[in-house]
């Protein structure tokens, strides 16, 4: 029981960027206002992004930035700072995500203009008409 | 010059879509100017790497910057993705060309915008096909995936919502793929695809649970990209609802690149071995391609919107595709590979002709096919030649790619995807039958506009020719031509390119 | 400044707890504005955690990206279409 | 005689003529003459390209060319042998009859879209020529459906309903059988074998060695039935629907291209893959030759009930048919030579029946029999010209039929198959009794007050009847100088 505790607890931001996503993709695909699809669209893009830089947390680890000691060589040891290439494909990613968010708001004004509503019935409604 | 040729093919539609969001007042001529020029250049650029890659007979590898991998970015142009470029570029430079008139009928205003969506687009799909590193593949993805966003969502009305619905299944299968890719990258520390595949040959890595989830949700992301049969509903609504040019672009193109990542990670990153002995779910895709196959011919088959039916019948492609990907023999994946670009090219020229159909009827129903032998010829024949390429007719290139694909399936004994190939081949001849029979004899249902028996006739002369506008006859004969060729020149596409790209291990 | 579970792991816990209720509540508010903002919130402690994480430069960019812009654009677009969501 | 760089040549020549003129014809549709001088000149250029290789072939020699290489291990290859050439010959020279009988006819009826009529009938010959020059399964393959397509237009050239609905018989039929049994088999073919290419003589095949049987046969049935074109019940539906079609397509479908091409393919299969030795083995050629006799007795029952000349002649074609394959079938020398001659002496026997059926119709403007007593003695050179090929049909001497019957006869004694010598004697009987009312009553039936009080009445015009002329007369010389085609036929089973 301890060990599965412990299996539990010592990766729980994995378990918590897994219930993010599970949150996200219910929105995604259960909810019927787009605007709340877009939302759940977000919380589950992060989700990723929280696991990608759990992958870089090391044990005893530091921000990944060169320290420099008053008459001391730098430290220089890479098992001292967290790996910071997820960082960097994070940044990237949150860039990508941003940009969905904006098309895909950009087309939720087009579909208001469009239907009159953001509903996804009531839009299947109007289309049907 | 010759080195940097590989970067050319990407960043010359890339600058030409900055530029071209700036030169907005100069007009849509200008910008249709650039947009050709930049399409063509980039073209020549992957002609002339295609020609370094079959006479050296090696891939190119290409660090951008020269920041040498596992660190920096890499291009890798091997035999497959030199295909597929050349593939990607001609389908683009014609579906360009096309879009002259349609593109304006689309997009009353702020045309360079449009061009520069259409370049960046075309800048995504190159990319994808060159990129040396999986994470960099979900950058290009995205890149893609947003400008086609773009430019279907530009086709008004109704297409918003099935552009976000596109959006929404779009989003999921990208993060999949990230998702997977994470788990690839938490057992392997590396994001090279050279890199990942020396690393995951690994005997310890063969049975890593990680490993297997990572794959798995590389897979269904991909496939959520390219529309494979249960993933596939987004498809058609975005699809058939865009603006003619933007159809002509997309429909050819989005589902064939998300194949060949699909060959990409299961032949580059992982092995055959691991794929067929390790993952072992061979018989179950094999059954999701042949349900995808007949499935797709048998909703194309119910469509009364002749792009709508087209669509159906990409989803019936792609489980050819798929389906020859996981047969697990030489001859299958040659059948996948040779596909990619017979599809490409059959898929263009059927909407190319479909479309031009549309611009002189306006009429987007199988009514508007009534006699349009007389009316189109040139549009007819394409039409019919990228008809007889679904069905699979020789010499067309559809029927070489059915060869392969039947010959892999029979050699593997998957018995249950030579009878789908079989039933949709002559599903298609049937859905194209009765197009082609209303085009040939006028009237469908009403014998009155057929002419009689008795009535003398001169042929050509009586009813009005009146093709569409140049710039989509040009691009549309090519097409058909390409068609054709293609066929013919099987054998120097399947031994200069195809031969060498197939896996260890089959 | 390490990454020292047993320090701070309770800060950790509490953060991710915050998450996970800050997006339920905002797939489940029926005003589209309290959503909006509601996911800004999320995206702050978004950006707390990667804080944590060693990942300041993500963080960074997170509360300026994700924070702001987002919550800007997706407030902007509930005040364009109808605030209200039926679930 | 020649060069053999010209035996290089020739058939690709032959091959390419028909589709050369395609685009000369289309370019000249307003000018008739013109239009038709190109047809002709095709059609010469043709037969004499054809002509030109019968001493090299005679000779022992067999001709191949490879014309693209299109998969790695097959090439699109032409191969010129005797068995080809009986079929080539036959094909390339009813050409020229047909097209100066068709002139006459389209002229004579003021039919609409000749172009295109005359631009698919070209490209129809040219597959004709593919086939029958083919060197390989895909190459046969390849030309087989360009004839199934080139002649679409044809039959369903009338565009009315009736039309429309023969012609997409006629297509579900021949691209059901092609694409869905003969292209599967055709590569399970490949997968066993490795290659396509014809064997060398007919008693090999190249099915190798421990193949499983009921693979074999699986395979054989596949082809049997897959060519559709060659009529075997219940695959023969579609050739009845084509009746519909203008009469020299008939002649041209029913006697020439389309369904010699049909049952050509399924001899040289039978023969050049997989060869005597492992039919005889395997008890195929004895079902086989079942299987066609029931298609031979019940055609021939159907026939008798039909009053429409056209329908009549179509039931005569399924019967006629199945008597080739029955030749081959049997496995005997004899039978083979029987049967391969038949593709001779049934073409042009058969295409005089319908040129005479559509000379009667220009003239008279009847398709039924019933309508025809006395018309024999306004018309008596197409009545003499179609009771000569009805004594073909029949098998009598001194026709060319009856050398078919003759060596059929001997083959099925050879093999000793009681049976198939009853079914020949009774498919005679039924022959006599559908066709021997026809030219009786025509001649010695009493005129009907339509034919003795319209003088307009009177033979078709010159162009049409010389071909009929002609053709009825090669039919006799057939009969008495048998040698000509027999020593092609001959070599096939040396």
């Amino acid at each position: 029981m301890d060990e599965f505790f412990f299996f539990i607890v010592a990766k729980y931001n994995y378990w918590a960027s897994l219930i993010l996503l599970f949150i996200g993709l219910y929105g995604m695909i259960a909810k019927n206002n787009l605007m709340k699809k877009i939302i759940g669209m977000v919380i589950f893009q992060t989700a990723i992004l929280i696991f990608f830089v759990s992958i870089g947390v090391k044990w005893g680890a530091s921000v990944p930035i060169i320290r420099f000691f008053p008459d001391k060589q730098p430290l220089l040891d890479a098992t001292a700072y967290a790996n910071p290439l997820p960082h960097v494909l994070i940044l990237t990613a949150i860039v990508v995500g941003v940009a969905v968010l904006g098309v895909a708001l950009a087309i939720l004004q087009n579909i208001q203009r469009i239907h009159g509503t953001i509903e996804e019935d009531e839009i299947l409604e109007d289309m049907r008409k | 010059m010759m080195d940097q040729t590989p970067v050319f093919i990407i960043a010359i539609p890339l600058f030409a879509s900055l530029l071209l969001t700036l030169i907005g007042p100069l007009g849509p001529r200008v910008a249709y100017g650039l947009l050709i020029g930049a399409l063509s250049l980039s073209l020549g650029a992957s002609l002339a790497t295609m020609v370094r890659v079959v006479q050296t007979g090696q891939a190119i590898h290409y660090y951008m910057g020269d920041w040498l991998p596992p660190m920096g970015i890499e291009l890798v142009i091997d035999h497959l993705s030199a295909a597929v470029l050349v593939m990607i570029g001609v389908c683009a430079l014609l579906s360009g060309i096309y879009s002259m008139h349609t593109a304006g009928q689309d997009n009353h205003d702020r045309l360079n915008n449009y061009y520069a969506l259409f370049s960046l687009l075309v800048t995504g799909l190159l990319g994808m096909a060159s990129a040396g590193d999986v994470f960099n593949l979900y950058v290009l993805l995205e890149i893609s995936a947003l400008a086609s966003y773009g430019l279907l969502a530009r086709g008004g009305g109704k297409a918003y919502f099935a552009t976000f619905k596109y959006l929404v299944m779009g989003t999921i299968g990208a993060c999949f793929y990230l998702l997977g890719v994470g788990y690839i990258y938490i057992m392997t520390g590396s994001l090279n695809m050279a890199d990942l595949a020396d690393i995951l040959s690994r005997e310890s890595l063969q049975e890593s649970v990680s490993i297997r989830i990572g794959f798995t949700l590389i897979i269904l992301g991909i496939w959520t990209k390219m529309a494979l049969f249960p993933l596939h509903a987004w498809l058609p609504n975005a699809y058939s609802r865009a603006g003619t040019a933007t159809a002509c672009l997309i429909a050819p193109l989005m589902t064939k690149v998300s194949v060949y990542i699909m060959l990409r990670m299961m032949f580059t990153v992982f092995s055959a071995d691991y794929i067929f002995n390790q993952i072992a779910w061979s018989s179950l895709v094999i059954y999701m391609a042949s349900a995808a196959v007949v499935l797709g011919m048998i909703t194309a088959f119910a469509q009364r919107d002749m792009r709508k039916m087209l669509t159906y019948i990409i989803v019936a492609e792609i489980g050819y595709m798929t389906g020859g990907a996981w047969l697990a023999n030489t001859a299958g994946y040659t059948g996948a590979v040779y596909h990619i670009l017979a599809d490409g090219l059959m898929t263009l020229s059927l909407f190319m002709a479909v479309g031009a159909i549309i611009y002189r009827t306006g009429d987007t129903s199988a009514n508007a096919m009534q006699g349009i032998f007389r009316r189109m010829p040139i549009t007819a024949a394409v039409f019919l030649i990228g008809a007889a390429s679904i069905v699979g007719i020789p010499p067309t290139c559809g029927f070489f790619s059915k060869w392969y694909l039947l010959q892999g399936a029979v050699q593997a004994g998957a018995w249950i995807f030579v009878a789908a190939l079989l039933i949709a081949g002559l599903m298609a001849a049937i859905i194209f039958f009765r197009l082609l029979e209303a085009a040939f004899f006028g009237n469908l249902d009403d014998e009155g506009l057929s002419v009689g028996h008795s009535a003398p006739h001169s042929g050509t002369g009586a009813v009005q020719m009146r093709e569409a506008p140049l710039t989509m006859l040009v691009p549309l004969a090519v097409a058909g031509a390409a068609l054709l060729g293609l066929g013919i020149y099987t054998n120097e596409v399947v031994t200069y390119l195809i031969r060498w790209s197939v896996p260890a291990g089959f | 400044m390490t990454w020292d579970a047993n320090l701070l792991w309770q800060f950790d816990m509490l953060i991710l707890l915050m998450m996970v209720i800050c997006a339920v509540a905002a797939l489940s508010l029926k005003g589209l504005v309290s959503s909006a903002v509601v996911t800004g919130a999320y995206s702050f402690f978004t950006c707390l955690m990667w804080t944590h994480m060693m990942a300041v430069d993500v963080a960074f960019t997170e509360a300026a990206v994700g924070a702001a812009v987002s919550t800007v654009i997706i407030v902007a677009t509930a005040q364009y279409i109808n605030p209200w969501s039926k679930d | 005689m020649f060069p053999v760089s010209f035996y290089q040549i020739a058939p690709v020549i032959a091959l390419c003529a028909s589709l050369l003129a395609v685009p000369l014809i289309a370019v000249s549709g307003r000018h008739p003459n013109l239009r038709e001088f190109w047809t002709f000149a095709a059609a010469a250029l043709k037969f004499a390209m054809v002509l030109s290789l019968t001493g090299w072939i005679l000779a022992g020699n067999v001709i191949t060319v490879d014309l693209i290489n299109v998969l790695p291990d097959i090439s699109i290859q032409l191969r010129v042998d005797s068995f080809g050439m009986v079929f080539a010959l036959v094909s390339s020279f009813l050409w020229i009859a047909a097209a100066l009988y068709t002139v006459g006819y389209m002229r004579g009826l003021a039919e609409h879209a000749q172009t295109r009529f005359f631009v698919c009938f070209a490209l129809s010959l040219c597959a004709t020529i593919g086939v029958a020059f083919s060197g390989n399964l895909l190459t046969m393959y390849l030309f087989y459906e360009m004839l199934s397509l080139s002649t679409y237009p044809l039959v369903a050239h009338h565009q009315d309903r009736e039309g429309r609905g023969g012609a997409r018989k006629y297509l579900t039929f021949l691209l059901g059988g092609s694409v869905g049994m003969v292209l599967p088999a055709m590569i399970i073919l490949f997968s066993l074998s490795g290659n396509l290419d014809f064997a060398d003589n007919i008693y090999g095949g190249i099915i190798p060695q421990g193949t499983g049987n009921l693979l074999v046969t699986i395979l054989f049935v596949a082809f049997l039935f897959g060519f559709a074109k060659n009529g075997i019940m219940p695959m023969h539906a579609w050739l009845p629907g084509a009746m519909v079609a203008p009469t020299p397509v008939s002649a041209l479908l029913h006697a020439v291209a389309v369904v010699k091409v049909g049952v050509f393919c399924t001899a040289r299969v039978m023969l050049y893959i997989f060869g005597i030795d492992v039919m005889d083995e395997l008890n195929l050629g004895v079902a086989a030759a079942y299987i066609v006799s029931f298609t031979i007795v019940t055609a021939s029952i159907i026939a008798l009930t039909k009053d429409n000349l056209k329908a009549r002649l179509a039931y005569s074609t399924i019967s006629q048919l199945s008597y080739i394959i029955l030749g081959v079938a049997l496995l005997t020398p004899s039978a083979v030579q029987g049967g391969l001659i038949h593709i001779v002496n049934h073409a042009f026997a058969k295409i005089t029946l319908f040129f005479c059926a559509g000379a009667i119709y220009v003239a008279s403007r009847k398709k039924n029999i019933s309508e025809m007593s006395g018309l024999g003695r306004v018309m008596p050179f197409t009545f003499g010209a179609f009771a000569l090929a009805s004594l073909s049909m029949i098998g009598a001497p001194p026709v060319g039929g009856f050398i078919t019957k003759w060596y059929l006869l001997v083959g099925a004694l050879d093999a000793g198959q009681t049976a198939i010598i009853l079914v020949l004697l009774a498919s005679t009987m039924l022959n006599v009794a559908y066709f021997g009312p026809v030219t009786y009553k025509a001649f010695f039936g009493k005129p009907n007050d339509s034919i003795s009080e319209n003088p307009k009445i009177k033979e078709a015009p010159l162009i049409m009847l010389v071909p009929i002329v002609a053709a009825a007369i090669i039919s006799v010389l057939l009969g008495i100088f048998p040698h000509i085609m027999m020593q092609f036929v001959r070599m096939v089973t040396t």
